[in-house]
């Protein structure tokens, strides 16, 4: 507990210079709702980061506001900025920014439902006029099942699938930051780990830089080299990876752990908890 | 036997015309998600803006063609930014809405500047007859085939392998998801109208050269809809079928029947065919999983 | 209450017009409708109608019928004294509402039954009618095909279109034409109208009668010069005129013209005071075309209603009527069938004689002028 | 037949029930606790080329908690889609079991049915990617649950007043009920596509058991979900299974969920049963742990 | 507890159900009906016709937002259905000599079986696939009506004798006053059943097939069943306008049901607001006006330029277009949204949120 900063915007930041560095950004949507509250967060370069919270806390919020996605929805971000790698890109367009080496991996897929697999992934490089046989073999290696599936039409594909298109479809863009947005959704427990062997591998193989959103707090805290803690829209704890799975509460909360162990899911009883830090 | 030759012809240039016309909507449809209501008027500008380089500018035809080629890009450029672009992500109902109003306001410009008298220009296909098998063929319809097929071809393959052709594709399935990619989805949306409006100035001055340059061409654009719908609303190459067989049932049923029904024969066809198959013959089935 | 309010009170007399200027017959109309403007601006330049001012309550309503009985209604709110109309719908939609409000009516559909005032007594019809106009070509074409012809009558898919059609058929009956008349509908907005003429050819017509307006005819024109067919068009009214010569060109060359108005090359004496006006105007009738004229001389024959009404002292519609009804004939220098315009109470038929007219060298020709159907 | 619950014995449950004051039976089966209520047998199903299952058969018993589970593209939610009626296998049965007030029993035939027909049997699902009417309030997305249960008539909605009213008050007392059950109240006028994803995933159980359902198909529903949340979705689905006696068939990837809620797993993979059987016989079948479940537990 | 907690709710669905709950929106009611009830004293009988006009587009549009807005079935086959009701109407009256009442009524329930019939191919299409299907129906329609010669009086258009139900008739000279509050009362009428109709399980099942047509039928909406009926009820409304409209203008011809009037009667829809039965009826008004409220104000600015007044009726398009497109830049979802919007505008003023 001690070593876990309750303040991390005034926290020092601690390693090497952040690649990504956000500064106190707050976004509205629809010029009314006010969704994230002065959030500030950096990932190292080179490292895997990664950010967890309830649902509704604004994780998504903040990668979209990163990826430039927010005017899509009505939203903007109305104050703070984002820094990728020493620029101001809070107001880039998004495929300025995915030219610049920020590349999305989407909550809940989003694949190009009508194009094949393959189709899929020339877009994936089209910031790059299409990417080379290099590319698709990286692609590919990573994820083999995607080679036997390259002329099949996305949209039919099984949750699973999608899924790895969805990340080998980031991966064409050559990025320098890869944020991935609930990658384990509906994964089962085999891909799960599959996938964050991947993430882990990519990591430690090309020095690819990760941010990463995770309801499997358990598994993203394995890859993770440091760990944020997002809820109402702003950062309530962050600390190195192993820190974070020490504190009690988010192992109640988020590692789903009693006293002893983790907690049979018949075991719970109606009542509503409070948050500490809340 | 000469006669049906004949038919054939007629209804062949008939239909490469509507499939040049279809083309332009199916691009913006597919890139966009829009129903551009306003195709017919693209025609119409289209008719005109050649009529403006060639006879009001009196520049030489070749000239007059690519000056008007980039003339109704732009303008398609131009009606994406100022029109459609702050529209991105509103309902397409409401789009839909949005090409009416820009149809009402294209032709009201054409007339404001043109009149609504037919203006005349001087023919750009020849039109002698060539004789074939016993029948007498117009040179101007054969050309008209040929050079829609060109340019069908061209668009197809375009659509099919090129990257741009890949990313407008992908700008219509999933908006968001192209940004991510770093495909400018403004750029695409862009890209689409202003292919759509080349497709209309071509179409619009082959059909201006076999019929009139008159406010009527704009007319020829409310049977892009039973085209595309043949076609299947998302399908370039569903365009020329449905074009052409729209114009082929519309010719065949003149000649052979009463030309009444030539009218209301293609949303007939169309009725059963989507009957059979509700998305046209080659659109994309709707994905929908649960 | 409807019919008139400001009738008998002094300052202008106030005519509706309801004109197609965007719409689908707007190349035409426009046309039309200038000529009416301008021999208001005329006669108002002349003083008016016994000193009073003719004033146009003149709007667009694009050949939308919804409109035109909108518009209809505004007119009479502001006080018209009688009402122009312009196409077949309007004209068919409003007849019940102007025999209601006594409200006299002229337009150019000429369609027949609207010369008998048992049916409605309001509308005028100041032309030969489309099935006079068809009883004359018809007379023509059995004497050109010495005696004996083929015609195909090619229509508007409309009741504008089929108007003349059962007349003509009567009028073959009992005249004992060797005619032998077959009758196809033209889709609107078709590009060709090869598919109608390999049938016309088929049935060995070499005489296409159309009753339509010149676009489409002026394309089966052009279809005819490109297949090589030794077939004739005579047009009826609405596509005999400049616009299909012009629009036809070279193809329009040899084809027959059937027009009760006067082209602008006739040379008739009643155009002379349109020429004079247009020339102060920047213009001239060879460049406003024929239609300038028809709606010079419809307004024309309105005004003497209105005039003979003044006279009796009685702005009302029944006035105005009656006094086109007993107004005699009212001349116009030529400009129309055999020059006058006569309506009686028993028929508003104002003329039934026409013109026909040969194109050559891109001019209108008069083969005949002022011939009546008999 | 439950393995481990707090509430073991009948008369505890009972009371619990009473004590709650609920007016309505949810649970609209009236096969015995124990007896098959639903027989898959022999079920094909493809997709062009694609094999989305073949020959699949297994039974739900009335009162389990009825677990499939697979890897990604097992064919899991087309199971699903089929016994709703969504999708028509090539091949294959898919029996529902019924009993009339008359204690008759009664058998029918899925396959043969189509969507509308199989939810008024009792068959209340929910959706892998949360399918709500989003421009609908809660209130009435619930009140969609009543429909099969309710008079569609044209003139009498239009004159509302009398019999379409007196209708609406009595089906929105139901609703009412699951609103408290799921404890909805703070969003009964909110408009659904709006609501946090974790509530959404509880308004969607919700709209199923306003079916009051025979059998409840719930898809992933913890899909997306901390394990706070996950807590909270486990407890209501055991609410609605042990205090209102609703036989439930879950599909879900959360190994923990799966094996401390379910009476009985059914494996699925490439389209194939691979596994079938109580969640401690399925921890240890050896081609379950190659196939599936990897490392986990 | 629980028996207490039921009678609460009890009471309470009164009141959610109320069609109007605050003061403030019983005030503007009453306004409402005070200034329909002086609007026939205080305009001229052009003005009131027009009013007339925009009553019976109201019931159309009401009708038509039911299948578009609440239903999501985009129909362009307006005209055609207006078409059915105003013939069936007009032929019941005049040649079957039924009274009125009776006739209007058989128009509705024709017209709704005409669409029902035409709404067969909503069940296999979708989106913009039925939008040009329905475009086929409306072809089709005005096509048989054009040609059928049933449908006219010889050569002449179907006249309607002047509406005379039982002993009372509409006079010549209070003719645009009695229709106005004949049409006021249908237009009230149809407001408020469509109202009452979409709070019903019917009106539910049209949003859910709308809104997620799989997850409707999987809670056991029959979504053949929702869709032919939304068909049905909005040809049903929209046959009642068309009806009234025949006895209104009193000459039925094919000529005033053309595409360009189904094109019309979806924008008012659109720029209405979908799915929103107050939205259908702003959207009928400013449809109406519009075009008469422009060259009210045009003719007098164009009068001095010649230029100008020549091509007059083209700048009156071209506005008229620019209208629509700005209005949908600056509001999207239509005038209801707009309504909506300024209410909260005020009720946050002077905080943004
Ligand atoms: N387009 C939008 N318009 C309005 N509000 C939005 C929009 N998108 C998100 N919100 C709101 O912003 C808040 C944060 O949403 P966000 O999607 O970032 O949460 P999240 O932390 O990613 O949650 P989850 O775990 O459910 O994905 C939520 O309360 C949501 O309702
Ligand atoms: N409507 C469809 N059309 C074509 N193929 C389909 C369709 N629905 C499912 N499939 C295919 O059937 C297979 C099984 O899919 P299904 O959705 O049932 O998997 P699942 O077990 O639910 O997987 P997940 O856990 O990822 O949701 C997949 O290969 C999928 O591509
Ligand atoms: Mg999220
Ligand atoms: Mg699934």
């Amino acid at each position: 507990m001690t070593d876990v900063s309750l303040h991390p915007a005034e926290a020092p930041r601690q390693g090497s210079p952040a690649l990504l560095d956000i500064r106190g950004i707050e976004v509205i949507y629809d010029e009314v709702i006010l969704v994230l509250r002065g959030l500030s967060l950096a990932v190292p370069e080179g490292k895997v980061v990664a950010l967890l919270g309830s649902n509704g806390a604004g994780k998504s919020t903040t990668l979209k506001a990163v990826s430039g996605l927010l005017s899509t929805e009505r939203g903007e971000v109305s104050d703070g900025s984002i820094v990728f790698d020493g620029k101001n890109i809070t107001h880039f367009d998004p495929a300025r920014r995915v030219r610049a080496g920020l590349s999305l991996c989407m909550e809940g897929r989003h694949v190009f439902e009508h194009l094949t697999v393959h189709e899929n992934l020339v877009a994936g490089a089209y910031g790059r006029r299409g990417g080379n046989a290099e590319d698709f073999d990286l692609v590919y290696s990573f994820f083999p099942k995607l080679a036997d599936l390259r002329t099949r039409v996305a949209g039919y594909l099984s949750g699973g699938e999608q899924q790895m298109l969805a990340i080998g479809r980031a991966l064409m863009a050559r990025p320098r930051l890869l944020m991935l947005d609930e990658p384990s959704l509906g994964l089962a427990p085999l891909l799960v780990q599959e996938i964050f062997g991947y993430i882990r591998n990519l990591n430690q193989e090309t020095g690819l830089t990760v941010l990463v959103i995770e309801q499997n707090a358990r598994r993203a805290l394995e890859i993770a080299d440091h760990g944020y803690i997002l809820e109402q829209g702003r950062i309530v704890i962050d600390g190195t990876a192993a820190e974070l799975s020490e504190n009690p509460d988010v192992k109640e909360f988020y590692l789903g752990m009693g006293d002893a162990g983790r907690k049979n899911y018949r075991d719970v009883k109606h009542y509503r908890r409070r948050k500490r830090w809340l | 036997m000469s006669t049906f030759l004949n038919l054939t012809v007629y209804g062949l240039s008939d239909g490469a015309i509507l499939a040049l016309a279809a083309l332009g909507f199916v691009l913006i449809y597919k890139a966009t998600g829009v129903i551009n209501f306003a195709q017919g008027e693209l025609l119409l500008i289209g008719g005109y803006t050649l009529y403006l380089t060639f006879v009001v500018f009196k520049l030489p035809l070749v000239l007059a063609v690519v000056v008007g080629a980039a003339i109704a890009i732009a303008l398609g450029v131009v009606i994406e930014r100022l029109v459609l672009r702050p529209l991105i992500g509103e309902n397409p109902i409401s789009v839909i809405m949005v090409t009416i109003g820009l149809a009402a306001l294209l032709n009201a410009l054409v007339q404001i500047g043109f009149g609504t008298q037919p203006v005349h220009r001087p023919r750009i296909l020849p039109d002698d007859p060539v004789r074939f098998a016993g029948a007498q063929l117009p040179l101007d319809r054969l050309l008209v085939i040929v050079i829609a097929a060109v340019v069908l071809g061209v668009f197809t393959m375009f659509f099919r392998y090129s990257r741009h052709g890949i990313a407008l594709r992908a700008v219509a399935d999933d908006q968001q998801a192209a940004l991510t990619v770093g495909i400018s989805v403004r750029r695409a949306f862009a890209l689409a109208w202003a292919l759509a409006a080349l497709s209309a100035l071509i179409g619009g001055v082959l059909l201006g050269d076999i019929t009139e340059t008159s406010p009527r061409l704009a007319a020829f654009g409310l049977l892009v809809f039973p085209v595309v719908i043949l076609g299947g609303l998302d399908s370039v190459p569903g365009t020329i079928v449905g074009g052409l067989t729209i114009g082929l049932t519309a010719n065949y049923i003149s000649g052979y029947w009463d030309a009444g029904f030539a009218q209301i024969g293609p949303y007939v066809l169309l009725i059963l065919i989507l009957l059979v198959r509700p998305y046209g013959l080659f659109g994309e089935t709707r994905i929908e999983r649960v | 209450a409807p019919g008139g309010d400001s009738a008998d009170e002094e300052g202008p007399i106030k005519v509706g017009m309801i004109a197609d200027l965007s719409g689908p017959t707007s190349d035409v109309g426009s046309r039309y409708h200038k000529g009416m403007l301008g021999y208001v601006k005329w006669l108002n330049g002349e003083g008016g109608v016994d000193g009073r001012e003719i004033e146009a309550l003149a709007e667009d309503y694009a050949y939308d019928v919804p409109t035109a009985e909108r518009l209809y209604k505004k007119f009479v709110n502001e006080g018209a004294v009688a009402i122009q109309g312009w196409g077949t719908g309007d004209t068919e939609a409003l007849s019940s509402k102007i025999t209601a409000d006594h409200l006299p009516f002229m337009s150019a559909s000429y369609a027949e039954e609207l010369t008998d005032p048992g049916k409605t007594p309001y509308n005028f019809v100041v032309a030969p009618t489309y099935s006079d106009q068809m009883r004359v070509a018809l007379n023509w074409i059995a004497e050109d095909g010495g005696g004996k012809a083929d015609v195909a009558f090619f229509h508007n898919d409309s009741p504008f279109g089929l108007a003349p059609l059962d007349d003509a058929r009567t009028w073959i009956d009992e005249k004992g034409l060797e005619v032998d008349l077959e009758a196809y509908p033209m889709p609107a907005g078709a590009a060709n109208y090869v598919g109608l003429l390999s049938q016309a050819k088929s049935q060995g017509a070499k005489y296409i009668v159309i009753q339509n307006v010149s676009s489409p005819a002026a394309q089966v024109a052009k279809d005819i010069a490109a297949q090589n067919l030794d077939m004739k068009i005579v047009c009826l009214n609405w596509c005999a005129d400049e616009l299909f010569i012009e629009t036809a060109g070279k193809a329009a060359e040899g084809h027959v013209l059937v027009q009760p108005w006067a082209p602008a090359n006739s040379g008739v004496e009643g155009h002379a005071v349109i020429d004079e006006f247009l020339k102060g105007e920047g213009s001239s009738l060879a460049e406003e075309g024929l239609h300038y004229a028809q709606g010079w001389y419809t307004m024309h024959a309105m005004v003497e209603g209105v005039r003979g009404a003044i006279e009796e002292e009685d702005l009302s519609g029944e006035a105005i009527k009656d006094a086109l009804e007993n107004a005699g004939s009212i001349d116009t220098g030529g400009a129309i069938g055999d020059g006058a315009i006569e309506f009686t109470a028993d028929s508003h038929r104002g003329s039934s004689a026409t013109g026909i007219y040969e194109v050559k060298k891109g001019e209108m020709t008069a083969l005949e002028t002022g011939v009546a159907p008999e | 037949m439950s393995v481990t619950s707090e509430l073991s014995s009948g008369a505890e449950k009972e009371a619990l029930v009473r004590t709650r004051a609920y007016r309505f039976e949810l649970n609209s089966s009236r096969v015995a606790v124990g007896a098959p209520l639903l027989e898959v047998a022999d079920v094909s199903l493809r997709f062009g080329g694609i094999r989305a299952l073949s020959e699949v058969s297994f039974t739900v018993r009335q009162g389990d908690i009825h677990a499939v589970i697979g890897p990604n593209g097992a064919g899991k939610s087309s199971m699903l889609n089929c016994v709703s009626g969504l999708y028509r296998p090539q091949r294959g049965t898919i029996a529902l079991h019924s009993v009339t007030e008359a204690d008759e029993e009664r058998t029918h035939d899925l396959v043969a049915r189509k969507p509308h027909q199989i939810a008024r049997l009792g068959v209340a699902r929910s959706f892998q990617n949360i399918e709500l009417f989003g421009h609908l309030t809660l209130l009435e997305n619930l009140m969609l649950g009543r429909h099969s249960h309710m008079r569609q008539s044209v003139l009498a909605g239009m004159a509302w007043f009398g019999p379409a009213r007196r209708q609406e008050i009595e089906h929105r007392e139901f609703v009412e009920e699951v609103i408290d059950l799921l404890q909805l109240q703070a969003f009964r006028h909110a408009h659904v596509g709006s609501l946090a994803y974790g509530v959404q995933k509880r308004v969607e159980l919700g709209r199923a058991l306003c079916i009051e359902p025979a059998l409840l198909l719930l898809d992933e529903p913890m899909a997306g979900m901390n394990a706070e949340e996950k807590e909270d979705m486990a407890r209501f689905i055991l609410d609605v299974s042990e205090l209102r006696g609703v036989t439930t068939m879950l599909i879900e990837h959360d190994m923990g969920v799966v094996m401390d809620l379910s009476d009985r797993i059914t494996v699925l993979d490439f389209g194939k049963v691979i596994g079938d059987g109580r969640p401690d016989e399925i921890s240890a079948n050896e081609d379950v742990v190659k196939a599936y479940l990897g490392e986990e537990l | 507890m629980s028996a207490l907690s039921t009678g609460t709710y009890f009471t309470s669905y009164r009141r959610e159900w109320a069609l109007r709950r605050t003061r403030a929106e019983y005030l503007r009611l009453g306004l409402i009906v005070v200034g329909l009830a002086v609007l026939p004293y205080s305009i001229d009988f052009y003005w009131l016709s027009i009013v007339n006009m925009i009553l019976i587009a109201v019931i159309g549009a009401v009708g038509l937002n039911i299948l578009i807005g609440y239903t999501g079935q985009i129909s362009l086959g307006q005209g055609g259905f207006l078409a059915v009701g105003a013939f069936s109407s007009a032929l019941l009256y005049q040649r079957a000599e039924l009274p009125a009442p009776i006739s209007i009524a058989c128009a509705v329930v024709i017209t709704a079986a005409v669409g029902a019939f035409f709404g067969l191919p909503a069940l296999r299409l979708k989106g913009l696939y039925l939008a040009i299907a329905t475009l086929a129906s409306q072809e089709i329609i005005v096509f048989v009506a054009r040609r059928w010669e049933f449908l006219r009086d010889g050569s002449a258009p179907l006249t309607v004798d002047r509406l005379h139900i039982g002993g009372f008739e509409i006079t010549r000279e209070l003719f645009e006053w009695q229709w106005y509050w004949i049409l006021l009362g249908c237009a009230a009428l149809s407001v408020l059943a469509a109202r009452n109709l979409l709070r019903s399980p019917v009106g539910r099942s049209f949003m859910a097939v709308r809104d997620q047509d799989i997850a409707a039928s999987a809670i056991g909406v029959n979504v053949t069943r929702a869709k032919v009926t939304a068909f049905a009820v909005s040809s049903g409304f929209v046959g009642f306008a068309g009806a009234l409209l025949a006895h209104y203008t009193e000459t039925v011809t094919w000529e005033s049901f053309t595409l360009q009037v189904s094109i019309v009667y979806v924008a008012m829809v659109i720029v209405g607001g979908l799915g929103s039965v107050a939205g259908a009826v702003y959207g009928a008004i400013f449809m109406s006006l519009v075009p008469v409220l422009l060259t009210e104000f045009l003719v007098p600015v164009a009068g001095a330029v010649d230029w100008v007044s020549e091509s007059l009726p083209a700048i009156e398009n071209a506005v008229f277009g620019l209208v629509i497109i700005g209005f949908l830049l600056f509001e999207p979802r239509g005038l209801d949204r707009l309504w909506q919007r300024s209410k909260d505008y005020f009720r946050f003023w002077p905080f943004r949120y």
